[in-house]
């Protein structure tokens, strides 16, 4: 085969088998230091490859509408798929699930809160938002998680997109509560819309509904756009992430430590009780590791957003710097696997 | 062009993030059209990249009379000065039909 | 199968197992008012998904480059399927047939404008304008109708895409015609260059010559983009179409009345004349439906641009209101199985 | 098959029994002069249709963010392809084939600079602008020549876009150093970040990078959208190409007869360099043409922005108007096969 | 800045599917050059989106005479006024090369 | 409004190709902010189409006052008028916040 017309071999070449040739070339070469890369994926490397050229002030930056159109085809993948998983699952058997990750996403927030305002001395609108982007969760990080564990053959619950959905609007809420109180008139009627109906939610939960009805054999012949690329667009997606992670460690050398420190310590904390709650719930390895990773995720998109509107006083610098130039590189590069290790040593009796 | 009416150009280059709220709000203040453009920049809340969409800026202009403008200047710089990037200046323009501004 | 990298299963399931299996599925449910919901092609809940979020004034909005992307890829997929079917027949035994389809394109605008002249009390500009949109065709709506032809498993004539071309051009010359008159000195040239070299039929023309010289194995390389992510990109499409739909809802409460009848009352008769002659044409079910679908559709993208500077008094408004608001969802989501039945049973003898 | 979800038919059908069956359907329609065109590739054949829509001023405009999306795809493709291939040779014994590669892209320009102070009678800055952006390369030449090889079963070399990398630079220095001499004070530091940090080479580079190190079953998860959709997109790529070429027609007219001669003698002549060169250096018939491509081809990227900055006072009109207007065009559809014939004429003993 | 010029600064926000037509009109009214850019808006035609190509507006500015932009104001008047979503306004300004514009 | 005060307005129409060093002329030359749009248009230098990128033209707005702006003014001249498509234009605004620019 010699030209650009055709995939590349091996369609069903085993991953174990990927590796491990992929090991013995690298031995060969005897480049010693590469080796711990050899469980990188090409996806983690675009996402290296966007953050160093980030980093060396490269020219490299995508029109803001192929950041869109790269974030809306993940998106509605990733609700698709869920979806589709669903309308294979009795959805009663799946209403205590929901609940009880409906109860994180309250949760996870009204935990970080006091330790942001205590230990980190944030006035209460900034402690407020931070609590709400890491109570919240990233999808791009869900998308890079899913890979990792296909990659890896870890088989996990595929409905869990559904999940998604529900962890990304309570932190909202709450944090709105903690900025605001209860007292305050805050306009929930103008804020709910500006939640359910932004961009994140609606890809996804119409994915996941339009793959819900749709079924398997249903959503077949959209496949080849929204499955048979996925991990093409995965990997573009994160160049970009990287571009963007980036460009936010300027603002990381102004604020100091403590978004460093916060930035890596809250993923690890979040991912074991995530990961406990997974465990749980009853679900395998691979949902386990899932569900830490999204525990442990800080949104971007939706978060950000809301939080700009409803508690403007917060200083978007912060959570941005922390959730985009910390806890998304540490989750892609170190916490996915390490949540994974963390779900087989815990959980994996 | 004997028929030219003066009026006030009030330009705003804030975040995207406001765009729906501002736009509603110049109408409210009796501005009978805007126009709106993509942009990017830099201030004193830093570089506004427009990378990806919601950090990017926009750029409002509003034709109308003095009395709007400076209704709408009041009122942008209460609402959302201390809190949003945003800059705000005006110019005298003429316009050709006095009764659309 | 666990990740995103693949296809979903069963590339070669049956469209009727796929039902099939739906039904079920949803009976265990039983979820009643889905039912009519069976045969719905995601593409199609797709753009229910964009008409809802318009309709609810979601955020959601897709940058106008990834919409003059994906209605590239479709123009130029459809051109492509076309012309490869069209290098299989022998040209002489399609004459005839262009001869025919192009007399309807000069005969549909003439039908109507007496009608909303009189019936609709439009002042001539506009009767013209509105007579020219419905004249003439939507492509969007000739994939929509592919697309469920072959998701229900009825053959067609491939080459219809050469149809479409043909069909685009009449209805804009008798509409400047009735707009203007013969007398008055409208600048032809120019806008026969306006009309001629407009992004749609470069775009369509060009796909048809381009698959008729290289035929079904010279286009195969290039038929990943065009044809394997096709029906992908067909749903995001109609997905941004559901968004463009929904915000010409405010025009259609100003306008009335009389607009969506005739955006539901014209299709149906024009669908009736386009059967008709399909039939006498001898075309297939499936070609029967399909010329009925492109009589009934109402063109969006040439015409209007064509009008809006030809006849500039006829007020843009009411014609895209129709189009795009009334009769564009309505060919989409009741028309084409309509029209099918149609021609079931009126022709199917 | 009626539909467009699926690819079309005989994905394994050879390309030999393609132009036959393709020459004899042109035949039965007799129509003659069409026969010539029996060895266009469609991606060649999208290229002229940008090419003619262009000159007859169409309305067809992609906007810029396609443009930008459809290069970074290529140039991750063709880097990524080039990495795999890269992993399956020893580096050493490549490391004397770089070094003659590095040479030609030192050489060139220097021999181009005299001819056009001489009898080109350009100023310095024009004479050294010129000499840079034909001793380096284009891209997507490279891209269509090789997707001509590929057609056309001809082998070669993957891992030559190793060379493009290569080549993309030293034209750069040499020309920036006619231009202004040693002596004045350059901001080379500066300049050699605006070269090598440019989107161009970073994503070459990169996938490159990241082909290597994943090799060939590292890379097939990622497959589907580089290279799957890889032809299609080179298709789009050079109906836009053709269009910006077209549109420095108008330029070649005020330019005048000595453009055009130096854009078509040109690369004649830098072919035969590069394709002596690669025969010395061992390459197959296919590695030949391909490096004889790059000699041949002229940088509208990279050159084009390093001189803009570093040599501002060189007339851009000139190069791009050669570079993109003469002989992108003519490589592409004279010069691949034409530079194909000498490679087996001269070297294919 | 002792050489600088006055001149008038004619700025017109319309329909996208004018530009072909109006950069003619300019030149040929004595424009030296324009510079374009896309945007969206509400006026008394209604909102103007930019969700696809033709339905968004442009914002074309010409720097030229007060003859010039006079005669182009009065042009544009005539001509489009009426049929089009068009709002036009006159500033001045100060440049450097008066020969350019 | 009585809090009014006088600024300049500065606006550069170049090639996209500037913007990098553009931006960073104009901070040292003491601009508090900058805003850019992309643009497309005609000039001396020709058609300028943005159907790719390095082909477009920016426009670059600077607020600052009236001896900033000569100064930026003479410093562009000097450095890019002979080399590159640039025009480059004055006019007079009022700022709510003199302290910002
Ligand atoms: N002096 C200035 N001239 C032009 N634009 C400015 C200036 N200062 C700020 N801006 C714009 O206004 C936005 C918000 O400004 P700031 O609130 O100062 O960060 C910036 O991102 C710039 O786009
Ligand atoms: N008062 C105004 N201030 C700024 N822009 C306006 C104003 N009125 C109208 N426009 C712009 O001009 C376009 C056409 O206006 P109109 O013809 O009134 O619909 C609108 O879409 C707006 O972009
Ligand atoms: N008279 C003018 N009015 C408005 N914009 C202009 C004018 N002349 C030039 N421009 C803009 O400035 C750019 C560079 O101008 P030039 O250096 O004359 O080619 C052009 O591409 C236009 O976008
Ligand atoms: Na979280
Ligand atoms: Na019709
Ligand atoms: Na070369």
């Amino acid at each position: 085969m010699n030209g650009f017309g055709h995939p590349v071999q091996a369609q069903n070449g085993a991953p174990d088998e990927n590796r491990r040739v992929k090991k013995h070339f690298l031995q060969n070469l005897s480049l010693k230091p590469l080796k711990t890369m050899t469980t990188l994926d090409p996806v983690i490397l675009f996402f290296l490859l966007g953050l160093f050229a980030g980093l060396l002030r490269s020219e490299l930056r995508l029109p803001p509408a192929i950041y869109e159109f790269l974030s809306v085809i993940l998106l509605i993948s990733i609700g698709l798929k869920g979806g589709v998983e669903l309308s294979k699952q009795s959805f009663g058997s799946l209403v205590g699930q929901m609940g009880l990750v409906l109860a994180l996403g309250f949760t996870l927030p009204l935990l970080l809160y006091p330790v942001l305002r205590l230990l980190g001395k944030l006035a209460r609108a900034d402690a407020a938002s931070l609590a709400a982007h890491y109570g919240s969760v990233s999808v791009g990080t869900f998308a890079a998680a899913s890979a990792w564990l296909t990659a890896h053959s870890v088989p996990f619950e595929e409905y869990m997109a559904l999940f998604v959905v529900l962890l990304e609007v309570p932190a909202i809420v709450v944090g709105i509560l903690l900025a605001r109180g209860v007292s305050r008139e805050t306009r929930w009627g103008k804020l709910a819309h500006e939640i359910f109906l932004g961009k994140g939610i609606v890809l996804l939960a119409g994915g996941l509904i339009v793959g819900w009805i749709s079924g398997p054999q249903g959503v077949e012949p959209i496949g080849g756009l929204f499955f048979g690329i996925f991990k093409g667009v995965l990997a573009l997606f994160l160049l970009e992430m990287g571009l963007i992670a980036a460009a936010q460690a300027g603002n990381l050398r102004k604020h100091g430590l403590f978004l460093a420190l916060f930035g890596i310590i809250t993923p690890l904390v979040c991912a074991l009780i995530g990961g406990s709650l997974g465990a749980a719930m009853g679900l395998s390895i691979g949902g386990i590791t899932l569900l830490a990773t999204l525990a442990a995720s800080a949104s971007y998109i939706a978060v950000p957003a809301a939080m700009r509107l409803a508690v403007p006083e917060a200083n978007p610098a912060l959570s941005l710097t922390a959730a985009l130039g910390v806890t998304f590189p540490f989750n892609v590069l170190v916490g996915i696997p390490l949540y994974h290790r963390m779900a087989v040593t815990l959980f994996g009796g | 062009m004997a028929t030219s009416h003066l009026r006030k150009l009030l330009t705003v280059i804030t975040e995207s993030a406001l765009e729906k709220d501002l736009c509603s709000d110049l109408e409210s203040l009796g501005a009978h059209g805007y126009t709106v453009t993509d942009a990017r920049g830099k201030g004193h809340r830093g570089v506004r990249e427009a990378a990806w969409d919601p950090s990017g800026n926009i750029r409002v202009e509003v034709v109308c009379t003095k009395e709007t403008a400076c209704a709408i200047a009041e009122h942008l710089k209460a609402k959302y000065y201390s809190n949003y990037a945003m800059i705000l200046y005006l110019s005298d323009v003429e316009v050709l039909r006095p009764e659309k501004f």
